[in-house]
């Protein structure tokens, strides 16, 4: 069973059937106590750590930007942040 | 493989039972770097083992080189570098990584060990 | 050579002052071998050295694999192989051997390490 | 300055000058204390331990024979043994 993801475009929300592997991803640009999605879509590989159906993230560092992302394999597990990191 | 070798097996390996030969093993790395987004870590593998004699029999990723070596050793000639079980083959990555612009998808190669050998 | 790496030396290296890095040397191996008529022996050489951070300065073969393996010893985290130093590329060499119909000139893929890389 | 090799084929003694290298080649089959020239000619490489001027042997043991090889780097050093091994 393949998992739908939530798709996050430049101007619209949408959705994709994961044809590759059974993983979906999410980014999100944390700031001011908010998370804005920033890419939304299909892993290519189910074995790099997505294991868990819902979306917990872990944070990234980066120059001038705290990133939240997660691996999750279930429909649309992407589309919100269950549990942040 | 293209050295001849006897297939010979020494005493002292038969006595000491199978032993852990050069083969893939699973290993999981972080990817903790600050401009590496997605994935946080991913399955690179690892090459482990011994490299003895005969590789013939065990490994099918061996040169006439290393055959050369192990045998210098079990004349009794000391290496400075003894014949070492490493990645021979490996396969890419997809990474989404953070750049000055924004975000990117890389293909990073030489990412995951696939194959083994005694080099 | 396609990883992003941090140009750190420890302190501890730099106190142990230049240390012997991966690198090509000299080694001439005995063809005693029954089958094998000229040469005697030839120059087959040997990959000897270490395997630290950072690679890119050093050597020019290394791949993301042993880099991302590299980083894991260095955050403390043990490894139950660690990068090696070994040939990455062979040349092959011509032997006169002995077969049941005479002798044959046979060039021999795999005979001469030329160049060396931390795997 | 490259070296002449004598050389042996089947059916004449011959010679040939040495292009890639200065090194000749002997190989001789030993029986009843007798040496019988089989192969001669250039060898490929200067490093396979060619230092010697005169042809000083190694006996090999194959199957059903001792032959003796030598490669030495000076004009005709492969036309006779000058030192058995």
């Amino acid at each position: 069973m393949r998992h739908r993801g939530r798709l996050l475009g430049d101007t619209e929300h949408s959705t994709i059937l994961c044809h590759s592997s059974h993983c979906c991803f999410g980014i999100w640009n944390q700031s001011h106590g908010q998370l804005q999605a920033v890419m939304q879509g299909c892993w290519g590989s189910d074995r790099d750590g997505c294991d868990s159906p819902a979306c917990k993230t872990s944070p990234v560092h980066t120059t001038g930007a705290i990133l939240q992302r997660c691996l999750c394999r279930s429909d649309f597990c992407n589309a919100n942040v269950s549990q942040l990191g | 493989a293209h050295w001849q070798e006897k297939r010979k097996v020494s005493r002292q390996n038969r006595s000491a039972g199978p032993q852990a030969y050069c083969r893939l093993q699973e290993l999981t790395v972080d990817l903790h770097y600050d401009f590496i987004i997605v994935p946080a870590e991913y399955i690179a593998n690892n090459c482990e083992g011994s490299c003895q004699r005969p590789l013939s029999a065990r490994i099918p990723h061996y040169s006439s080189h290393t055959v050369l070596l192990l045998d210098m050793q079990e004349r009794g000639t000391p290496l400075r570098r003894s014949p070492c079980c490493v990645p021979v083959k490996y396969s890419s990555k997809e990474i989404i990584r953070f750049t000055g612009e924004g975000m990117q998808v890389t293909t990073y190669p030489n990412m995951v060990a696939v194959e083994c050998g005694c080099r």
